[in-house]
């Protein structure tokens, strides 16, 4: 049922952990629901310079979680700002439609984390 | 690649004897039984041979046997052909919060149709209390559905129990014994169950066949209407090779029932006592008590890890197993049973089931102790419930799945 | 002994390419399609593959087809299910005398729940007024069930005609293609047709799958109620061998239709003239004009002659027809069908149907007709209807079952 | 379906046809169900010397009918009367529960005969 790349995100995860001194970190998703994505950020004059997630959830969730990342690293947060869950699904060459909802938050959680990030950072 | 297959209670694979007993009834016996001539005779006689080795495994008249599509036609044809059936005697239907969706949704359908449904709720080791059965059961009840064994926790219920009740308050009792039949003993005389359904690819033969145990004078409606097959009790041309092949199973069943399962139960046995001394956190969902659960099965939460992932890090080592997690079902909730045993949210979704059979070997056992534990600790690292210091979300008005883009 | 199967229409033998594409989903591949892992996902996409064969013989889309157990259950769905789901909108179904039991039984099932029931007649020739189905439409009318070709005359209904006039009058278009399918061209966007049921076993696939087409939209109460397979349009674990041999028995029917059924019909039409011209007595059942039946269904009636001991001594020929006699079907009355079509009774028990398949030889009907004239005539000579100079006894009143000692 | 010993008789029915100067007539059945079943004796003494029968139905129909004849044949007109068509289906080794009514009205057909062969030879 899933792509190639959505299997290799998920048994291959990039960038999975803590950022020990983020600045910027961002959660959704909730247990009841099956989905918890983290991202960690580390921006320095607006761009993504390292980023990091934890997930607790399915195949899919792991590879959002883990493709997000690929995409975000090396953007600007206006440019990371932009990036879609939808987005995201189509870098992984699709999702199964049952997985579109829930297991499709990455691009929420990053933008959370740029969030916090502005938030602690005002402009 | 080692590929061990640890989820029988999902489906079995088609014993040899059973696809050769099948093979000639695709082209050179492929008459319909219900024809006069040669084509149709040839396979009527198999179809007869086939409901007595169904009969003797759950020790009925092979009169009282009919065959049917699979093991939720027999839960919807048994509970909607009572409901309609004896709907001038009554409007409720008592059943369990930890039946098989088969049994479950053809409730709740009925409950749009004006019955009354109880849900018996189950205890945290995910048993009955018989009393509160008991007490549910009014004058208008008309049906009692408990199911002989839970496919989740592998639960056996105490079906002679119930039906010594349904027999005082003479409410009818039928059972999923979907299940239990083949796994351990299912004698629906003994038992004074009225109906009983089993399905074929749970012990052998192939999917898309089952049968039903309909104890002799049970008034019930149709399900299938049409053609007059089955003496008028279910529509349609038979699936001659399927049921050979159901046939077949069920006497390789009851033949090899006590030498398979006390093997399957120590295997299963071994599992879990390695299971939980290896590896923390993890919780045993079921009766604690093997005895009370069927023999092959196990089903156990690794805390922190949502199920469905557990199962493809299993999958890349060859093992398949199964979970009660959302998103391995199409549905938004975790497993209702589970839930039903007041499993933690996260832990249902962490539930995991395996569930053996008499092909698996002591090595495979051995082997998935010994792959286990780092997959665990390898997903637990990526999960941000684990060594937690904030407290997690957990109410559904937090979801955020309304966030979505 | 010859072996000559001329009962293709009762069911097929399983086609060897089609049980080849099946054997391995036995034992291999014998995972449950609904699984995460391995054994799962090796099954999964040849459902999907089949589902594809099948939208194709249909001209529809693979979204649009439901995988079921049987041809009977797809009827069952498509009007119960559609019953249900517009009961608020109306309570009136029309359908014609001439239909299949698991289309008339569940309609009469529907009767006695408040539905209302329009049997259309058919003419002398089995043929539906069209003028007459568009008039019985009225503002309740939420369903129109019309088979595409009759299972025992053949005879071909104008579906797209049908279609049309549905269209018009926005009712729901239910039809049963199980005979159809595979013979001749069904295509269901064409036609406007909303749901169409084939069956497995009649195009060479094995007993016990069928398929609805359901055109995309069209709102449906579930009938197999339980799990979430077939996106919650039909529960029960998939019968994946069978569904793979559909699949692939749709895609031959399609490749091989007209070839197949251009020798087909040659055979039947000499079948046809070589009994009407050799036995005197014999009545055609169903449509004068052979382009109104199925290429590959003779139904005759040999006057005098009750069908059961016909269809006896034919098999000691080893020729396998089929009958509308009364003590073929388990019934008491003769075929529907023929009393429809104001068959006299005596001719209604004396039908006859040969179906015959791309399986035939010239030889075999050469055989055939040898061999019927002494058996019809031997029979006659049998029957004091035959040659008989009193009046036969023929009102019901007089019918001396109940003498019985 | 059926025994032996009815695809015997229905395969070589014994005893087919009419008996010219026959003595008793009798037919029961009717084409409604699909079974007409007609006895021709010559009775002689009480003493039954010959019997025919001509049938219209199923195999079942046809057995019995050949096997009523077999069981009458030499028996007096007392003795005959109390054949049942129970005793019939069990001569043949049992018939299928569905052929168990219309199909099995030999030995009312044979009782016919002896009734119309009293009221023609009143005693
Ligand atoms: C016209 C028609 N409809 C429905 C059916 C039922 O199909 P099945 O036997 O697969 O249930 C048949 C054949 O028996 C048929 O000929
Ligand atoms: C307890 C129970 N009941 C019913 C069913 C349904 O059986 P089937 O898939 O044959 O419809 C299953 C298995 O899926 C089951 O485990």
């Amino acid at each position: 049922m899933y792509t190639e790349k959505v299997m290799d995100h998920f048994s291959n995860p990039r960038n999975v952990g803590e950022i020990a001194n983020a600045n910027g970190v961002g959660e959704v998703g909730n247990a009841s629901c099956g989905d918890i994505m983290k991202i960690y950020l580390k921006v320095e004059g607006d761009v993504i310079q390292d980023v990091k997630f934890k997930t607790f959830g399915c195949g899919a969730a792991i590879a959002t979680s883990s493709m997000v990342t690929e995409l975000a690293i090396g953007k600007t947060i206006d440019e990371a700002l932009v990036l879609t869950n939808q987005a995201v699904a189509e870098a992984l060459d699709g999702l199964p439609p049952a997985k579109m909802h829930c297991s499709n938050l990455a691009a929420d959680a990053l933008h959370e984390a740029i969030k916090d990030y502005r938030e602690k950072h005002p402009a | 690649m080692n590929k061990i297959y640890l989820d029988n209670n999902a489906t079995t694979a088609v014993k040899e004897e059973v696809l050769d007993a099948m093979l000639p009834y695709f082209r050179e016996q492929f008459g319909n039984p219900s024809s006069v001539h040669w084509a149709g005779r040839m396979v009527s006689s198999a179809i007869e041979k086939a409901r007595e080795q169904v009969a003797e495994l759950l020790n009925c008249s092979p009169a009282e046997v009919i065959f049917l599509s699979c093991g939720s036609e027999g839960d919807n044809y048994a509970i909607k052909g009572t409901a309609e059936a004896l709907k001038h005697k009554g409007n409720h239907i008592i059943t369990t919060a930890v039946e098989h969706p088969a049994v479950l949704e053809t409730c709740e359908a009925l409950e749009k149709d004006g019955f009354e449904v109880t849900y018996l709720g189950v205890d945290r080791d995910g048993m009955l209390d018989l009393k509160e059965l008991e007490a549910a059961i009014t004058p208008q009840t008309i049906l009692i559905s408990v199911m002989w064994a839970n496919n989740e926790t592998g639960n056996i219920f105490p079906i002679s129990e119930i039906g010594a009740i349904a027999k005082k308050h003479r409410v009818r009792f039928h059972t999923d014994a979907v299940q239990a039949a083949g796994k351990i003993p299912v004698d629906v005389r003994a038992a004074n169950v009225d109906m009983a359904v089993i399905s074929g690819h749970k012990i052998g033969a192939p999917k898309g066949v089952g049968a039903m145990y309909l104890k002799r004078g049970t008034k019930i409606n149709r399900f299938m209407h049409g053609g007059h097959q089955e003496r008028n009790r279910r529509a349609g041309t038979h699936n001659v090779a399927g049921i050979v092949g159901l046939g077949v199973a069920c006497e390789l069943a009851l033949r090899d029932l006590d030498s398979n399962y006390a093997y399957v139960r120590q295997l299963r046995d071994k599992l879990e006592q390695g299971i939980l001394e290896t590896i923390p956190e993890v919780k045993l969902n079921g009766h604690p008590d093997a005895d009370l659960r069927l023999p092959n099965t196990l089903n156990v939460s690794f805390n922190y890890i949502e199920g469905e992932s557990l199962l493809l890090f299993f999958d890349m080592k060859g093992i398949a197993a199964s979970s009660g997690s959302a998103c391995t079902s199409g549905s938004l909730e975790p497993s209702h049973v589970m839930g039903a045993m007041g499993v933690d949210i996260v832990l249902a979704h962490s539930s995991t089931r395996f569930s053996l059979g008499p092909d698996n070997t002591e090595e495979e056992i051995d082997y998935v102790l010994n792959e286990l534990p780092p997959i665990v600790q390898r997903l637990r690292e990526m999960s941000p419930l684990y060594n937690r210091e904030e407290p997690t979300p957990l109410s559904c008005d937090e979801c955020r799945m309304v966030h979505r883009a």
